[in-house]
């Protein structure tokens, strides 16, 4: 496979599931021929080693700028292939209101969002995806929705936005889900290449680390807890096709 | 005509997280007694156990395991 | 050749085109033309001014600091915050119609123009500026009633062609009785 | 467009200057006083294949001209103070990722939200940064429509040359103000400079391209600084830009930019048609600040009198720039109506630096 660096390993921590998001977009910037005008833009944090281990062009913006940084990317190139790789801090906490209006826009780009509920990076610390009562270094005694608000449920509030052409929710927490996010993924890069509009998934993933858990247990947990709260599920599908 | 197919384990990459052990519906793999280059007991295989399902290598982080063709 | 203009008056009476018209004359003329104007926040109502330089030579300070040859003073409300603009020695056009009682300030002549009321009589209140530029053209020849008048079109452009008549009749009549006028 | 002799306000000849230069993509917030400039775009950018794309905020802008940059185009972005405040992260990481760009910044009164008329309070702003890190971006103060069509081309150039964001700076007065102008030194240039060394346009035939401005080793950060730098003194050699008049035997010399150096620039004729030995600096670019005029400035220069529409930012450039050699005063003033700077205290100041 060209478009992925075999040879170099994952700096991520054991289990973390970027690892698991990198290798299916290589998969399928490889299955679609898209390396030669792919640019990936990454946020900050652990998504930004994110094109590390990828033969393709990549820009690394500011913390919650991937956004604007691929729509005036798509502008320049409107024919080559930009998506964005962020985590959930990056993508719905500092970014939020680029998220938004790129998404109610229509541009046709597409937006990936690792949601681990956590800024796994700098040790982690609550993010707007962290559930009620979880525990992180910044909210020691659990999140308190009276305190810090509830999750963000960040697919739902684009479910409205003419502009969306592919909307998922997806996880990589057991084998078969891996492989319904392949597919969802492959829906959203199809939605861009068919200039449908906007497209994002949301990628529940786990932070075995961050959570202060075993690996094992990070993904039983995202499995059950994170997905009561966060159901996987497809809200818009433009594209047609079978996800 | 059935394809031959076989479990490739690039063991350097290996961080021993476990993942491919617990959704392994053969119980076909475990961790060894060795060190990688990274410190880790990678991961082995029961060629006899395995079915070449792929499952390891749909949910491992690290690019490890995988089924290939021949 | 050197002449500061202030424009001033309450928005929607004009003086900023007055203000546009006369540096699209002078550059008729050859000349060169800044303007500059002050404006509030809101969109629409409060006071607007407009200052003009225009010169045959390259223009340095495009200020005016109580040095304006000329000072078109077209609403009361601007009356007190712009009569100082006019230079010793400069003109003070006023309009009369509006401007009930004569503005005082040393060292400077009035000129009083019926401005609104003039404009009414042609068919067309809105053309009160007009017809006050016109007298000023007349008065002090600051730019040629022609270099005016073929402005005027070029400022309208084809979209609001419909209205280069009235202005250009509002224009000459304003010159028309500068000149019968005695001075 | 056939002519080229039109009277226009100055941001829509900033903003007709981008396209007879070639540039194509402009990036914007509705902001007074740099609204017209969007304005403008908005209506004819499109007749020459060009884009103007009004973003949600000034973050969303100036990444958005980030992303295009990336590409190999160049794009502009225009805003006022609290606009460019925002710009700040955007600007630095521009940069530090050595993506051209033309910037505009029509100056407001601050901080704060701040009066929409005009000021020079953003020079700080504009030559220091206000990102993080150490880096230096050109600087152009024009001071007529005239002198932005004339500077076009030559930031582009620079823009391109030290692959960097290059700003100009107009106060809100100047930047309403409309004038006689001739678009005839407008030449397209954007397309003359090749990009394809650097542009991030996909790994076609060659091996992958990432733009990193964070490190992976910490020997990272200290090369892209060293580098930044490099560039940075290259243009203070190469790149200062002022106008001049009368120096020779001044014994005042009265310094400003912007709309406030033509009003001193008239002061000053007027002062020397008296007898009166005083002389001129404007500087045009406020990085690299034009220190080579003052460091050739006659013995006989005892006072330099800087007027700024703040209160006191320039001053310090001056001050680093003659290093103790002469008294530095300063004469500032914001906001309130028009005219910004009085002319008339520039006189008395001057009359008091120079007896009759």
């Amino acid at each position: 496979m060209k478009t992925f660096r075999e040879e170099k390993n994952f700096s991520w921590c054991p289990g973390c599931g970027h690892g698991i998001v990198a290798r299916l977009c290589a998969e399928l910037i490889e299955e679609n021929n898209l390396r030669d005008r792919t640019c990936c833009v990454v946020g900050i944090g652990c998504g930004g080693f994110h094109h590390h281990y990828m033969e393709i062009d990549a820009l690394e913006a500011a913390h919650g700028r991937s956004i604007p940084v691929a729509t005036g990317y798509k502008l320049g190139l409107p024919d080559n292939f930009v998506y964005t790789l962020q985590g959930d801090g990056d993508c719905a906490s500092i970014g939020l209101a680029e998220l938004m209006h790129a998404a109610n826009r229509g541009t046709p780009i597409t937006v990936i969002m690792v949601n681990n509920g956590v800024f796994g990076m700098t040790g982690g610390q609550m993010s707007p995806e962290t559930l009620i009562s979880q525990k992180t270094p910044t909210c020691p005694f659990g999140r308190d929705a009276k305190l810090h608000g509830n999750p963000l449920k960040v697919s739902e509030m684009m479910q409205e936005m003419d502009g969306v052409a592919y909307l998922a929710r997806l996880s990589v927490a057991t084998p078969t889900l891996v492989r319904k996010a392949k597919k969802g993924l492959a829906q959203a890069f199809k939605a861009q290449e068919e200039k449908l509009g906007f497209s994002f998934v949301e990628i529940l993933s786990p932070c075995p680390t961050g959570w202060n858990m075993k690996v094992v247990d990070s993904y039983q947990r995202l499995a059950k807890e994170v997905a009561e709260i966060l159901p996987v599920k497809e809200f818009i599908n433009k594209v047609g096709g079978e996800s | 005509m059935k394809k031959n197919k076989t479990l490739v384990i690039n063991s350097a990459r290996c961080k021993a997280c476990g993942l491919c052990i617990h959704f392994c519906p053969k119980k076909a793999l475990s961790l060894c007694g060795e060190f990688n280059d990274m410190g880790y007991n990678f991961v082995q295989s029961d060629q006899e156990l395995c079915v070449k399902c792929n499952t390891c290598g749909t949910i491992c982080p690290d690019v490890v395991l995988k089924v290939v063709e021949d | 050749m050197k002449k500061k203009l202030v424009f001033a008056g309450s928005g929607g009476q004009g003086v900023i085109s007055m203000a546009t018209l006369t540096c699209l004359a002078a550059i008729e003329c050859k000349w060169n033309a800044v303007m500059s104007q002050t404006y509030g926040i809101e969109q629409r109502g409060g006071t607007a001014v407009g200052f003009v330089v225009i010169s045959d030579e390259e223009i340095g300070s495009p200020m005016i600091e109580e040095d304006a040859d000329i000072c078109c003073l077209m609403h009361p409300m601007i009356v007190d915050a712009h009569i100082k603009d006019a230079a010793s020695g400069g003109i003070v056009l006023y309009n009369s119609s509006l401007v009930k009682s004569e503005p005082v300030r040393e060292s400077v002549e009035f000129l009083s123009v019926p401005a609104t009321d003039a404009a009414q009589e042609l068919g067309e209140r809105r053309a009160a500026n007009m017809f006050a530029l016109g007298r000023l053209s007349a008065e002090t020849g600051f730019v040629p009633i022609e270099a005016l008048c073929s402005a005027l079109e070029k400022m309208l452009g084809e979209k609001k062609k419909h209205l280069v008549e009235i202005n250009q009749k509002a224009l000459r009549a304003g010159y028309a009785g500068g000149c019968n006028e005695e001075k | 467009m056939e002519s080229n002799t039109l009277f226009m306000k100055n941001s829509e000849i900033f903003a007709e200057a981008m396209i007879r230069c070639g540039i194509r993509y402009h990036f914007a917030y509705p902001i007074t006083p740099a609204t017209d400039v969007m304005k403008y775009t908005a209506a004819h950018f499109h007749k020459v294949g060009g884009r103007m794309f009004q973003a949600e905020s000034e973050l969303a802008v100036i990444n958005c001209l980030t992303g295009l940059a990336a590409t190999g185009q160049l794009g502009c972005a225009s805003t006022s103070g609290p606009g460019f405040d925002l710009m700040q992260e955007g600007i630095g990481f521009m940069t530090a990722a050595e993506l051209p760009c033309i910037l505009l910044d029509n100056m407001r009164v601050g901080p704060g939200d701040g009066d929409i008329i005009g000021s020079q309070q953003d020079y700080f702003m504009a030559t220091r940064g206000g990102s993080h890190g150490d880096y230096y971006i050109p600087v152009y103060a024009p001071a007529s429509g005239q002198e932005i069509v004339d500077l076009m081309p030559v930031a582009i150039d620079r823009a391109f040359t030290y692959r960097t964001p290059v700003l100009f700076v107009m106060d809100g007065v100047m930047a309403q103000m409309i004038e006689t102008v001739d678009f005839t030194p407008a030449k397209e240039t954007v397309s003359s400079y090749d990009t394809g060394e650097w542009s991030y346009t996909g790994a076609k035939d060659r091996g992958k391209r990432a733009l990193i401005t964070g490190s992976y080793a910490h020997s990272d950060g200290e090369q892209m600084v060293k580098k930044l730098m490099a560039k940075a003194e290259a243009m203070t050699a190469k790149e200062q830009l002022w106008e001049e008049y009368e120096l020779e035997d001044a014994e005042v010399v009265v310094c400003a930019f912007g709309l406030p150096g033509r009003v001193c620039r008239e002061i000053v004729q007027e002062r020397r048609k008296q007898g009166e030995k005083i002389g001129f600096i404007r500087p045009i670019t406020l990085f690299p600040f034009p220190e080579k005029v003052f460091a050739g400035l006659p013995g006989s220069v005892r006072e330099i009198l800087v007027v700024e529409m703040n209160y006191g930012q320039m001053v310090q450039d001056v001050r680093l720039a003659v290093n103790g050699r002469c008294n530095v005063s300063h004469y500032g003033h914001v906001g309130g109506d028009q005219p910004m700077i009085k002319a008339r205290e520039v006189r008395n100041r001057l009359a008091a630096l120079v007896p009759a």
